[in-house]
């Protein structure tokens, strides 16, 4: 993470001019407004932040921040932010996506993120759909949602990302609602402020293809118990949770990965010895 | 042994199945040939076992540089003959070859014995047991070196080297186990002996994965993603160790989909990256390629062909992942696809191909393949060339920064992450020259034009490909990769019986290069296009974009046996003739 | 409107910003031309914005099939100009154009004036307001049909069909708001009129993507795994509610690495299985399809391409993933590619191929694209054809029974599990007939060559290619795909004026079929290579592949804007002048 | 599963002649007794079985068996069993492979297989290396494992296959050594009988490039608890677990994945309706 310098940003300096193509009332909106507060909170400068997206609607968020952006293609984001990561460990890195692209097609680079633990901030912008193809069920959707792909359902028992994401060694692991921008705004930057992977999922009503996810802004509740750094009873916690709770649900202490590129000038006469015979 | 009299030189296989140590020998062997002055190479076959099937060692040594196999084997001598049938194939020999067999291990298979070749019984297990801690391997390797005439000491050397940390008596073992094997020797007529040269100047001990590993990062890569590959991971495995000394580290990534796309996200951040794989691999990072192609984003891939299709025949060579190189992207997706000609070349080529990639901000694939990456091959120090990562970039952007400016060339400057000011969005959807997702007509065809100029007009200057001959040449032979010195060797003995013909290999696969290409080959009659590939890849390739002259027979064929120099010879006489 | 008599079309853009329905007109419009026996094809373009951004409708009704897009609009109506500047490079106008547009809603874009087209102002918005819940897509639905001649009776019965359920006043609204529309058209010229024929008879409404989920049915494909990716998700979505009808399936996969390789499993299973996707899910597939390639097990993969590379244009049409569906995998991998011509077209060549993967055991890549795969077309109701799919099943086997079996046509009995006694593995490491692993030189070869004989060998009759001219033509057109049907109508039009001029259309682009090339293109003077694309992929496939007789000349150019029939036209004209 | 016949099967009817390419000493032999012992139990017709792979050395095992099989590619072996099973559903179908294969490239397919729930087997025999490959770290492998690729050791924490199974939905979750077996036949047995997709960790040693996993037989122990089908208490359980618990850890009755193929043989002119207008 790079410094706090003395000159104020307001959340306006992390916004870029560009109109995003998302639906009116979409909750990434609001997704967009929580980043540039909690970047506002940390006083980060704009150019030494890189958001990295995978192809959906929310992933469309990099463009719509003044940072340095990749919008990359579909499910690889994860691995594209390990990449800037490392090779410039200085750079607060977000990546960011939807549940299609983080749990369907990318699920196996969530799975090692969280497992390798580099210092970065994932957030998936989950509406339990995949809004950008016009309306397909993801790993989240309901079992007995219906769809022109599934009709009638999938009657499969959905993804639970924290769940996984625990289980595959993630050490911060929280959950917002897109609606309530300032609690997630606090959620990001602690993610961001927190060494090694974090993950957050924001759950971000898609107005269009899923209006029945308007009930959302009245089921969502933070969470009763205080946070754990304990993964095994974090687990149990996570398993048995609605799904609607809030907050930062797991919190541990992991070395985070600590091989990254840096300034060494060796001497290439000196490497190349060892094909001298 | 060759028919001319400027090659000059051994080829030997050793045979052995289990842990009969044939590669140790093998290795020796080498590293002995190093001391007194030859030059050689060693390739492998192995049978499909993991661990302990049939092995042989593939050495070819010779006073001058050596950079491909020889028709057939001049010495073919087995620990035993376990398992031999199933490589045999590898092993060409022919009437005046020599096979020394013990007895005590049962038959050769037929496939060799057809061949004509002379055999000569010697006891080597007897002889192993003879010394106390001996072993066989020891004892070929001494019978060898005695046949071709290398001295006892190099070799003596070699063993204290390798096996002074197992202690005074293993050495005294083996070296008594080589002498037994000098021997042995005593009443064999060599079919062919090398001399060894007084000239003990410095000589590297190398192979094609390391040469692309040390050209890499000599070209300035300094983030490698990696996902193990048959017969690739050398490259990673050697520049593991190697980059942090310079700054650099590598990535164990999870699949080949995540390497790819590490590795663009480590160049976006401004460090040259690199990954390697193989086939199988490189299918899945064919969309990655597409988005550094898109994004704009420098990216080498080293990819070390093996034999296809699918899973194929991993642990062998063939030139068949040419298509896949140059056509395997979705859409219009310029970008540089290059090839080494030679073990020594693996660090010209993937050097090269750094710079090609940084200065066009584009994906360069580099191909090698199993042959050269797993040869290893004792060649003169390289020269150091100049190519370094030079990217085009912007470090005091100002208001009207464009990341995908239209630019005459073609090439934009970049900002890197730090730089303020420069923020931009790199991506993959079709974007303005700022870089904002764009599908109007006129921004697509602009930034179609621009991606495709910047890797058209490129000045390659001769690195194109390597030429060789007069130019009045009617004859031409065409080739790439690997091939190169089976074709280069071929044309020498063709010009040592009055045949001239003008050598064309090609180092630059895509983008095409009519004007070069047309005037190198001007005036052609006959052109002959030699490559390993069941369906003739490059022949395609050449027919598609450049405008072949004269007559062009096309002389190709799969793996897993390598293209040998006789074939080609044989196949201009045969065209001659007609 | 067209040049030729024959062709009396009428074109029609209905363009609307956010939730202006222009959408629902259009396919009033379309359903009501159905009724009064046109034929017709339906477009639609969007902006960037997820919903509710700006639209355009687009038509081409007539009394003849219509299979393509004309070079001009004839009219061009707005609710509002909102964005519309985005695509107005997607909507030529010519002089005789004319536009409606209501003044209340500001500016035309100048891109739109600058054609010179007679600009006509309706108070749309009023005349929608003067309607108790009038909208005004319903008046322009309305005032175009009144202008092109068609009667209010077909639109009175869309309406009730369409709106029935919403209500009577909601139905009676619209029929208001389309009656003001008829009336204000009163005093406008209108450029162009369409002749409702009295042959009412059954015709079709129908999509390419839905064509080809039917076509693949048809032809026995009994298991599809599915990942939605515009612009091929329609041909998933057509097929999950009516796969089950056949006891067939569909199962949504996590990505594409596991739909490929899950209707690979389906179809070793003994099911013919396909998946459909478009260029960056094909990327993923690739691995996978070499797997059936290798493993012989036949799978179909429906492509429908979009605007490339990497992300691209995903909402518009290009002709580009030609060479990663030829050339796109690792190693020598013969395979099936093949390329509807037309909406219409997708129900045929998605049969066929489904049938030549069956019978040949091999993957077929079947190429469509956006342009075909979302245009909705009024057709004939097409002939049953009887390709179906046919694997050679093995279902006694014996003791002798060899999987990869060589054969003299290369195809090899395949058992299905269940049957006993013909047990055997599948494999895409290279293999000996038996199906054993094998990197023996010998069984490379022979299941290289089996695997390429099959391919090449097959009979594909008349299917390669729509060929349409006189066998004495010196002026061939050869093209593939989406525009082959501008190409048709260029050719017709050049009939009309005395320029006679065969058409070549390929349906088979791999393997080649030089016989037939070469037969059909004989005489042939000079060639003209049409297609969507900004490299020429298909101008390369044809140079690789065959021998191209006569002056060549390639005409070419990128997406979004599709290839209209007097850009060939004139690329003809211009080229006889030199 | 099919029926069980009365004509009594031998495990060596399970076997094929084919010699397995495996060193001498390598865990996957005994992997494949069982394997062979199980379906004997179960007295399944051979020819009713298919046993479908990725690629590494444990991957290898379909040819050694006398059921049908697919060597499929790197990490896809799960995507076809799931293909074969829905288009038969009356096979035994058995996904089997290494941990590189199955946790590394093929870790996507193994989060949505336990989710689908397809019934069928999936057997891991892992070894924690890349055995095929020669010796580079898998996502299972100690995080001080020296190799050439990540010399001194990764300094990852391993991932944890049962806990991620667990997470996905897997409903039957087990853990054998190969050296055991009777055990692991018995185990193996289980999971083809449970329906719905059953997940078998077996510890296999590579005696090549892991000797230091000779100690394996000494670690091993059953587990001392007893079986449970409740998520939230097994996953707190297997989190702190040793790794070298072995017996069925996890049993639920989750509802297995319910489309597949059948034998409708529908009318294509009904079906053809829906185009005319
Ligand atoms: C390889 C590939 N496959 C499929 C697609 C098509 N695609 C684009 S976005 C998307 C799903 C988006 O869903 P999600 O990630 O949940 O984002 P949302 O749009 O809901 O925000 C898909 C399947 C693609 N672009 N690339
Ligand atoms: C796409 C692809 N990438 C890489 C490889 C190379 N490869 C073959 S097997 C293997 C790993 C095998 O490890 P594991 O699955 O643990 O099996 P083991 O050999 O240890 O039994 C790798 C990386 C490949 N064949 N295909
Ligand atoms: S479709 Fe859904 S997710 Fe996409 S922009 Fe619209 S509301 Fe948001
Ligand atoms: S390398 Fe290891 S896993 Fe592979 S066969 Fe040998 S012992 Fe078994
Ligand atoms: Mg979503
Ligand atoms: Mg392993």
């Amino acid at each position: 993470m790079n410094e706090i310098i003395q000159k104020k940003f307001k959340a306006s300096d992390y916004k870029s001019k560009l109109k995003p193509v998302w639906c009116p009332g979409c909750g990434d909106y609001h997704v967009l407004l929580s980043i540039t507060q909690a970047l506002t909170k940390l006083q980060l400068k704009p150019e030494n932040t890189a958001v990295i997206s995978g192809i959906g609607c929310s992933s469309r968020i990099p463009a719509y921040t003044n940072s340095y952006g990749f919008h990359t293609i579909h499910g690889r984001g994860l691995a594209v932010a390990t990449g800037v990561k490392v090779a410039r460990p200085e750079l607060t890195v977000i990546a960011a996506g939807g549940d299609g692209d983080g749990f369907s097609i990318g699920g196996n680079h969530f799975l090692h993120a969280c497992r390798r633990n580099t210092d970065m901030t994932y957030i998936v912008m989950d509406n339990e759909v995949y809004g950008m193809t016009k309306g397909q069920p993801s790993p989240t959707t309901d079992p007995s949602w219906d769809s022109a792909l599934s009709p009638g359902g999938t009657g499969l028992s959905p993804f639970h990302p924290l769940v996984i994401a625990l289980a595959s060694g993630a050490n911060f692991i929280a959950r917002t609602f897109s609606g309530d921008v300032k609690g997630t705004a606090k959620v990001i930057a602690d993610a961001i402020e927190h060494p090694g992977f974090s993950f957050v999922q924001i759950l971000s009503p898609c107005v269009t293809f899923r209006p029945d996810q308007k009930i959302w802004k009245e089921q969502v509740h933070e969470a009763m118990v205080s946070e754990t750094d304990d993964p095994a009873r974090a687990a149990r916690r996570l398993m048995s949770d609605d799904g609607f709770n809030t907050g930062v649900l797991y919190r541990g202490s992991r070395e985070a990965y600590r091989f990254s590129c840096g300034d060494e000038k060796g001497d290439m006469e000196e490497i190349q010895k060892q094909f001298e015979v | 042994m060759t028919d001319g009299d400027q090659n000059t030189s051994v080829s030997v296989a050793m045979v052995g199945s289990g842990g009969a140590g044939v590669m140790t020998s093998g290795n020796m062997m080498l590293e002995a040939a190093t001391k007194a002055g030859l030059y050689g190479l060693m390739t492998r076959t192995v049978g499909p076992q993991i661990r302990g099937g049939e092995a042989a060692a593939l050495l070819r040594l010779s006073g001058k540089p050596v950079h491909c196999v020889d028709d057939t084997f001049d010495i073919l001598v087995a620990v035993d003959w376990k398992g031999a049938e199933r490589f045999a194939g590898e092993v060409p020999l022919g009437a005046d070859s020599l096979i020394i067999t013990d007895p005590a291990t049962g038959d050769i298979p037929e496939i060799l014995t057809d061949s004509g070749a002379r055999i000569v019984e010697v006891p080597i297990g007897e002889l192993a047991a003879s010394v106390e801690g001996g072993r066989a391997n020891m004892v070929i390797l001494g019978l060898v070196a005695s046949l071709i005439g290398l001295d006892e000491e190099p070799i003596n050397k070699i063993i204290a080297k390798k096996l002074g940390k197992k202690g005074d008596a293993a050495v005294k073992a083996s070296r008594e186990a080589v002498s037994a094997g000098y021997d042995a020797a005593g009443g064999i007529t060599s079919p062919v002996t090398v001399s060894p040269s007084d000239d003990k100047k410095d000589r590297w001990l190398i192979s094609g994965n390391q040469a692309a590993g040390f050209g890499a990062l000599r070209g300035g890569i300094r983030f490698v993603a990696a996902y193990p590959i048959t017969p690739a991971t050398e490259v990673l495995e050697w520049m593991s160790p190697n980059l942090p000394k310079v700054g650099g580290t590598l990535v164990q990534a999870e699949d080949e989909l995540a390497s790819i796309n590490m590795a663009i996200g480590a160049s976006f951040g401004g460090r040259p990256s690199l990954t390697a794989t193989s086939g199988p691999g490189l299918s899945l990072m064919m969309e990655g390629i597409g988005l550094a192609v898109s994004s704009e984003t420098p990216v080498v891939i080293v990819n070390v062909m093996r034999g296809g299709p699918s899973t194929g025949v991993p642990t062998k060579s063939e030139q068949t992942d040419l298509n896949i190189a140059v056509y395997g992207l979705h859409g219009d997706a310029p970008h540089i696809v290059t090839a080494a000609t030679s073990v020594e070349d693996c660090i010209f080529t993937t050097q090269w191909s750094v710079y090609l990639a940084e200065a066009m901000q584009t994906a360069a694939i580099v191909l090698s393949d199993q042959f050269m990456g797993q040869a290893s091959s004792i060649i003169d120090p390289p020269a150091n060339i100049s190519f370094m990562a030079q990217r085009l970039v912007e470090s005091e952007p100002d208001e009207s920064y464009l990341r995908y400016a239209v630019t005459a060339d073609g090439v934009s400057p970049m900002t890197l992450p730090g730089t303020p000011g420069g923020q931009y969005t790199a991506d993959g959807l079709e974007h303005n020259p700022k870089g904002l997702p764009s599908t109007l007509m006129e921004d697509h065809r602009d930034q179609m034009d621009k991606r495709d100029r910047k890797v058209a007009e490129f000045n390659y200057g001769d690195h194109w490909a390597d030429v060789e001959g007069d130019d009045g040449c009617e004859l031409v032979i065409l080739t790439w990769g690997s091939t190169t010195n089976a074709v280069r060797e071929a044309i020498e003995r063709l010009n040592g019986e009055g045949v001239s013909c003008k050598l064309v290999a090609m180092r630059l696969l895509s983008p095409a290069v009519p004007e070069q290409f047309d005037q190198t080959l001007m005036g052609a009659k006959r052109v002959l296009v030699v490559e390993q590939s069941h369906s003739g890849q490059f022949l395609k390739l050449l027919r598609a974009n450049y405008n072949m002259p004269g007559e062009v027979k096309s002389y190709r064929r799969p793996g897993p046996l390598i293209v040998r120099p006789g074939e080609i010879v044989d196949t201009i006489k045969n065209w001659s003739v007609q």
